[in-house]
């Protein structure tokens, strides 16, 4: 047995080095996104928000995180006990584990030894191991929230259940152009399809793919305007109405984790990872460009991030039959449209710019919906009656 | 270095000679899981917990044996937790008296065989199962449990039809499995199959990447590795050209099974008066 | 002429075609609309055969016949089955008849059959009737011909029992087609013992049983079987004749023809009068030269035809129902017909006997349609009554079908100058001639005094028709309502047409010998000069006048109940008990046979597949226990059978 | 890849094969049975995927594919069967479908479900087979034909009544 773990250590090393890493940087980081939410938030709605605990406010987070880990844990009589403690690290674990195939810094697709800024390189199917991890997330909400023994956990996450089996459609159906294009499921053969100039980058060649990849990740996530499993106003928190303490916090993390991971993605499969103009790629390169590349990378991270916080505070919520309606209505059938215009300019050899075109099919397709509703509405009818006509509400 | 060692001049060489047959171990333990499940099986009504401990305990000794038959490798270990924690899943799922407890188990023992299928190289396949079934199949099914459940425990979850028979059906069942698979018999000498082209098509005609050429012995270690079960191009290679029409045919059954599905599940029209 | 073999194709296709359309018109769509192809396609039809017919007859070829050949639809071996037409004179006669009358008789059908619910049924199968009418007429080969013989009686079939729920149309129509049934079964025979007997001789060597029956083909091999086998040719020509005299309905098998009216009258007019029930004597026209080579059968047909026209005709005499005294009338003439074939028997008059037959058949054609449709009129009218008992004097009523019936009689009575008197009188003539043989003259004699006898009778029983329905006191029945008037001029136009016909073409087509001259050029008949004795004309004038005064005068006398002629007018009404003699001596032993074998059917038979059912019965009711209708039963039961087969396979080493 | 583990991991495919009869067979709610069935083919699948690793080639893997597939359409068919029989039962009972057993037979007495009294409005034929006018039906038959027509006589009377409350109730 040891004999065999000294054998495997020089894949091991680097693999446990990465998971430290992880592990130490990503509560860290959602505890920061508290932050910085709400900094933005205040911004948003024109206060200062934070500022009493350290410089700015920036010890903030580290009081919070204190204050909820004191906490006491408060268990209510009528929850399934095992199952209501098991979900909140489930729901973590999913969430944790799907980072172990995605790369945080600049990896070659050679794979020299040593430490590389991720935990399992070289995965055959690594967007797909991303995809089936993130389907088991759904266990921790459900779970939670059925063990809660409470109607709002419950509806929140059944609410949650549908949401989340519906997106996973549009999402990987929408990566595949991605993987069409670059011919292989592996994140960084992807990432390294991308290098070159700017114009490598696949949201200039996927644009529907992106915009596709990006809506259905933030439903994904429960993120506004998507955030139907915990709405509060109506489901008083959904499926962590029953959680305190160290629970909730798990969960909350979780959701966190969640937005770090979908905002990897989105720079990784998009935006060219950690390639930038003037930048050489990975293979081979010196410590400081390494360190260029991680810089590059978490730059493009924290954009997507940022957009992500702002996006909370510029949308309402979608009802749920609207919620339903855009995913296997509007997402489903772009994503498909996408993919087939790759599938035949890839089949037929066509030159890579007629890619472009597809960016033309959201626009279509918006007008195509918008004049529907408009006709609707100039016929006298409410708005819901227009909404009926489009086939998003139903009477059943 | 590769991260995942897979020496195709390294292949294990099998043969018929080679094989020493453990069938007494494996017989009881065959025995011990069928008690095991037989003695868990008996909830029943009145919940017998000193019969369910003692199934445990049978099953605890089981795992026991298992884990002392195979060698004290990493991966060889791993490997047994993983098929443990599967039989413990599956066990834990027909046994639960709870209808949720149980759909957990079922997908504990599916996430664990899931590891293995990691371990034998068919990440596609994993991947794919770990989708459908754990991420789709069965939250769909804790979904409508979670809708039928009512508030206390019904008759039907906890009282079982035949657990007797049933456990003594499926312990001769899978005895007749072990046996055959503890039979001496000719296995032929395997090795990497180099004279199998794996497309009719010809090299270069797909898009993406070009298609690489018929495995050949001369070829180095790295070229012979693209060839290698497990990498899920070639994978997708022989399924979209050797096995064409099979899939189309799948695709086609997924289709019809959709449409099936809205029709069976539509409410019966309103009588309109 | 490379255009007739092409146009004359149209004559079968186009009602096949106004068939299809109107059967597809009675499944769905507009029913009232059905005439309009049935009646385009039939006049499409007769105009192309008459456009064949005139520029066949300009057409001076040497072989005198044309095959037109159509597509070999089988070959197997050496067996090919094609389908083409035999183009020549004789056929093309009656082929203008068939689609002339047919396309008259589908535009009075139009008003005669107006709102009835099978409107386009009707004119399906009517279509459907002239389709194979005219491929009976134009087939080259025997073994076609039968299969369109069986066609026209499957289409009389469902036009007797068109109004198939009133039971006796449907048992009419039974009747009808089995009595054909044992006709046509000899024919069959027939057929089968011709083909296998040139198969035998040194023409039919190496030919398929197809080739084998070609009409051309039979005539070569006919001369050779004469001599070789002159009874089995006799017999074969036997055969064939039963199948013509049940088509045509000659005695013994007369019975059917007049239940047949039970179908619509242009039916009766059509097919029952003018068109299928000739179909026997074409065939023996066609057949002529294999018959003339069996004189014995010609005079056995002779004889039977002048049986049929006397019994006929006295059965007409005694019939209260308008269109029976018709069907009898039809009778008695085919029998006419069979008599001038039958004068076949002498040699040299063998093309003298068909011609007189063939111009007989085609003026009775014409007037006797008409006379059928003024029976339709007068049906039409009177509410479906036909009885004359029940009406009289209506010539006011109907002014315009009295004079269309009274042509149409004075045709058919005989009278001067008229169609039927110049043909009937060619018949007489042959039998006059045929009586003057050294060898069979004996019989011709014979044969003649009944043609008299029946041309008395005939005018007879016309006359007292005639007068009976339109003359005398006028009374309409209560059936007939208030709205009893003439027909539509949709009926009335048709008819004028076939007026014209029973007026002008005796006088057009047999004293200028065109009839003649024309049928002659079929090919193995040849023109023979014939004249005809002034003396015959003048005397079958002045039977045809006296018939007609004794019809008169009794016309409006009280049925003849008293006298000495009560038992023979008993006789008259009832068939002369030939039906009662049939149902006697056939029909009641066969009930008798299946009512026996029905008993064992049910007390026999019935019993050992009872035992044979109850077995599986019982065993079923042991296995019964374990249908539970519960899946996890029925699965246990799978599971245990699945171990111990797997049990089974794995131990099977160590047993 | 040796000998003993090909041994081990069948062995494993057969024991979760074994496990998902076992739980077909005694389990009773619907959908339990039918996740049995999956962990049958999930078994089905680990042995094939083995093979595949052993021989070194595809055909294990694509056969484990169409498994899926299939797994997948049982999946959506027999969920919206599910549905449907559960509006029909308010149940997931297994027993309480035993309308195809034998009529002889006696009911379950275990198979008691709520809403069973909920009766279907759907007539009983009598068994076919015999002509019950022809013949003397046997007196074994004989209870079953009144039992059924009884059942028919008293739906129609009820729906009948029924129909009149409706009516009643919209008047009101």
């Amino acid at each position: 047995m040891i004999s065999s773990l000294l054998e495997y250590w020089p894949v091991l090393w680097p693999a446990l080095a990465a998971i430290a890493v992880i592990l130490a940087v990503v509560p860290f980081l959602g505890l920061y996104m508290t932050f910085i939410e709400r900094k933005v938030a205040a911004y948003v709605q024109d206060r200062v928000g934070p500022n009493r605990v350290g410089p700015f406010g920036l010890f903030q987070a580290v009081a919070d995180g204190i204050k909820i880990f004191l906490k006491e844990q408060l268990i209510p009589d009528h929850v399934y006990t095992a199952l209501y403690f098991i979900a909140p690290s489930f729901s973590l674990i999913t969430a944790m584990f799907a980072l172990v195939v995605m790369p945080f810094g600049p990896v070659a697709t050679d794979y020299q030894s040593g430490f590389r800024f991720m935990v399992a390189p070289g995965i055959d199917i690594g967007i797909l191991m991303m995809l089936a991890i993130s389907s088991l997330s759904a266990y921790g909400i459900i779970v939670g929230g059925w063990a809660s023994n409470n109607k709002y956990s419950i509806y929140g996450a059944i609410r949650s259940c549908a949401q989340f089996i519906s997106y996973e459609i549009p999402l990987g159906m929408s990566i595949l152009g991605v993987v069409a294009i670059a011919g292989s499921l592996n994140i960084e053969r992807i990432v390294a399809s991308q290098s070159g100039s700017i114009l490598d980058w696949n949201m200039f060649w996927q644009p529907v793919a992106m915009l596709v990849f990006f809506t259905s990740a933030l439903a994904e996530t429960n993120r506004l305007p998507f955030d139907l499993p915990e709405c509060e106003q109506e489901l008083v928190g959904g499926f962590h109405t029953e959680y305190s303490g160290i629970k909730f916090v798990l969960f909350f993390l979780a959701e966190y984790t969640h937005i770090v991971t979908v905002s990897f993605l989105t720079a990784l499969l998009f935006m060219g990872g950690w390639h930038f103009p003037g930048l050489p790629g990975p293979s081979g390169a010196s410590t400081t460009v390494l360190l260029l590349g991680l810089f590059v990378l978490l730059a493009k991270v924290s954009l997507v991030v940022m957009v992500i916080i702002l996006l909370r505070w510029a949308l309402p919520r979608f009802r749920f039959d609207q919620l339903m309606g855009l995913a296997w209505k509007g997402l489903i059938p772009l994503a498909l449209a996408n993919l087939v215009g790759v599938a035949i300019v890839l089949t037929l050899g066509l030159p890579k710019h007629l890619l472009i075109a597809t960016a033309v099919l959201p626009i279509l397709a918006a007008y195509y919906s918008a004049s529907k509703f408009n006709a609707s509405l100039a016929e006298g009818n409410t708005l819901r009656n227009g909404l009926r006509t489009q086939g998003a509400v139903s009477y059943e | 270095m590769n991260p995942l060692p897979i020496d195709p001049k390294n292949l294990p060489l099998v043969s018929g000679d080679e094989f020493q047959g453990n069938l007494s171990q494996i017989l009881l333990l065959v025995i011990l899981l069928g008690t095991a499940a037989y003695l868990l099986l008996q909830h029943g009504l009145v919940k017998s917990k000193m019969m369910a401990a003692s199934g445990a305990a049978l099953f605890a000794v089981a795992g026991l044996m298992a884990f002392t038959s195979i060698p004290m490798e990493l991966e060889s270990v791993v490997r047994m937790c993983f098929s443990i924690l599967a039989v413990a899943g599956g066990i834990a799922f027909i046994t639960a008296r709870e209808p949720v407890h149980a759909a957990l188990g079922f997908a504990t023992a599916v996430l664990s065989a899931c590891g293995v299928l990691f371990m034998q190289s068919a990440y596609f396949i994993a991947a794919a199962t770990m989708i459908v079934y754990a991420g789709a199949t069965i939250i769909i099914f804790l979904f409508v449990l979670m809708f039928a459940q009512k508030a206390k425990l019904q008759q039907y979850d906890v009282q079982l039809t035949s657990p007797v028979i049933a456990a003594a059906v499926a312990t001769s069942l899978l005895f007749a499995i072990a046996w055959s698979v503890s039979e001496p018999g000719e296995i032929l000498p395997v090795k990497l199959d180099l004279t199998r082209p794996y497309s009719l098509a010809a090299p270069g005609s797909a898009p993406g990447e070009a298609m690489p050429p018929v495995p050949d012995p001369a070829m180095s270690t790295e070229q012979l590795a693209e060839f290698t079960p497990g990498k899920t191009s070639g994978l997708g290679r022989s399924m979209f050209t050797d096995y064409l029409l099979a899939i189309e045919l799948a695709g086609t059954v997924l289709l019809v099974a959709t449409i099936g599905a809205i029709v069976l599940a539509q409410k019966p029209e309103r009588d309109p008066s | 002429m490379p255009n007739l073999d092409s146009l004359i194709w149209f004559v079968p296709i186009a009602p096949m075609l106004g068939c299809i359309v109107c059967a597809i018109l009675s499944f769905r769509g507009d029913k009232h609309s059905a005439h309009v192809p049935a009646i385009v396609s039939l006049l499409v039809a007769a105009a192309c055969a008459l456009v064949v017919l005139l520029q066949w007859n300009a057409d001076t070829s040497s072989s005198g016949f044309e095959i037109a050949e159509g597509y070999r639809y089988l070959q197997i071996g050496n067996t090919s089955l094609s389908l083409s037409l035999r183009i020549d004179t004789l056929c093309l006669t009656l082929l203008t008849v068939v689609t002339s009358i047919s396309a008259m008789i589908a535009i009075y059908s139009k008003g005669y059959m107006h709102d009835d619910p099978g409107y386009a049924r009707y004119f399906a199968v009517f279509c459907g009737f002239v389709f194979s009418m005219t491929m009976l007429v134009l087939s080259h080969n025997l073994l076609m011909m039968y299969a369109f013989w069986e066609g026209v009686g499957t289409c009389s079939y469902l036009l007797i029992g068109y109004w198939f729920r009133k039971p006796s149309a449907a048992r009419a129509a039974t009747k009808a087609f089995l009595v054909n049934r044992v006709a046509d079964t000899a024919f069959l025979f027939g057929i089968l013992m011709l083909g296998y007997a040139i198969g035998h001789t040194d023409v039919g060597a190496g030919q398929g049983w197809f080739a084998r029956l070609d009409f051309q083909n039979i005539f070569n091999a006919a001369p050779v079987l004469a001599q070789k086998h002159s009874g089995l040719l006799s017999l074969i020509a036997l055969l064939l004749m039963i199948g013509a005299i049940g088509k045509s309905a000659q005695f013994p098998f007369h019975v059917w023809l007049p239940d047949a009216m039970e179908g619509p009258t242009p039916v009766s007019a059509l097919i029952h009068a003018a068109t299928m029930v000739t179909a026997g004597v074409y065939l023996m026209a066609r057949l002529a030269p294999l018959t003339v080579l069996t004189p014995s059968v010609l005079i056995t047909v002779a004889w039977l035809g002048g049986i049929t026209s006397l019994i006929a005709a006295i059965m007409a005499l005694y019939q209260d129902d308008l269109k029976r005294v018709l069907a009898y009338s039809t009778v008695s003439q085919l029998g006419y017909l069979f008599m001038a074939l039958g004068a076949g028997a002498v040699k040299d008059l063998m093309t003298v006997a068909v011609v007189a037959a063939m111009f007989h058949l085609v003026t009775h054609a014409f007037f006797k349609a008409l006379l059928f449709l003024s029976a339709g009129n007068v049906m039409h009218a009177m509410g479906d009554v036909i009885d004359m008992r029940e009406f009289s004097g209506l010539k006011r009523v109907l002014p315009k079908t009295n004079i269309l019936f009274a042509i149409g009689a004075a045709a058919l009575a005989g009278v001067p100058l008229l169609a039927g008197f110049f043909s009937k009188d060619g018949v007489l003539a042959v039998l006059l001639d045929a009586s003057s043989d050294t060898m069979v003259g004996s019989h011709f004699m014979a044969l003649l005094g009944i043609g008299f006898v029946t041309a008395f009778l005939t005018a007879v029983y016309t006359s007292k028709a005639y007068f009976k329905t339109f003359h005398g006191p006028e009374k309409v029945p209560a059936a007939a309502g208030h709205h009893a008037h003439d027909a539509s001029n949709v009926m009335l136009a048709p008819m004028a047409v076939l007026a014209v016909g029973a007026l002008l073409s005796g006088a057009l087509l047999g004293p200028t010998g065109k009839i003649s001259e024309y049928v002659s050029k079929t090919p193995l008949l040849h023109h023979h000069e014939h004249s005809e004795p002034m003396w015959l004309l003048v005397a079958s004038s002045i039977i045809a006048l006296a018939g007609i005064f004794v019809g008169y005068t009794i016309s409006h006398k009280p049925a003849v109940a008293q006298g000495p002629l009560k038992n023979f007018a008993e006789f008259g009404r009832n068939r002369l008990y030939i039906d009662w003699l049939y149902n006697v001596a056939i029909v009641q032993p066969m009930l008798s046979l299946a009512r026996f074998l029905e008993w064992i059917d049910t007390n026999i038979i019935g019993a050992i597949t009872d035992a044979v059912a109850d077995l599986p019965r019982l065993l079923g009711l042991a296995g019964q226990r374990i249908q539970t209708g519960r899946v996890p039963a029925y699965s246990l039961l799978t599971a245990v059978g699945i171990a111990a087969v797997a049990i089974w396979i794995v131990t099977r080493a160590s047993w | 890849m040796n000998h003993s583990e090909v041994q081990n991991l069948l062995v494993l495919g057969g024991i979760l094969f074994a496990i998902g009869l076992i739980g077909f067979l005694t389990r009773r709610s619907l959908i339990l049975m039918f996740l049995s069935l999956e962990t049958m083919l999930s078994g089905v699948s680990l042995n094939l995927i083995v093979f595949s690793r052993y021989h070194q080639n595809y055909q294990g893997q694509i056969l484990a594919v169409m498994v899926l597939t299939i797994a997948a359409c049982e999946a959506a068919i027999a969920l919206a069967m599910v549905v449907s029989l559960y509006r029909r039962k308010a149940t997931l009972d297994v027993q309480a479908w035993d309308e195809l057993s034998e009529t002889i037979l006696p009911k379950d007495p275990q198979g008691d479900y709520p809403g069973m009294d909920k009766e279907e409005s759907y007539p009983k034929l009598i068994p076919a087979g015999l002509d019950p006018l022809a013949k003397p039906v046997p007196s074994s038959m004989q209870a079953t034909i009144e039992q059924a027509s009884s059942l028919h006589e008293s739906k129609l009377n009820e729906s009948k009544t029924s129909s009149a409350v409706s009516e009643v109730n919209q008047r009101a």
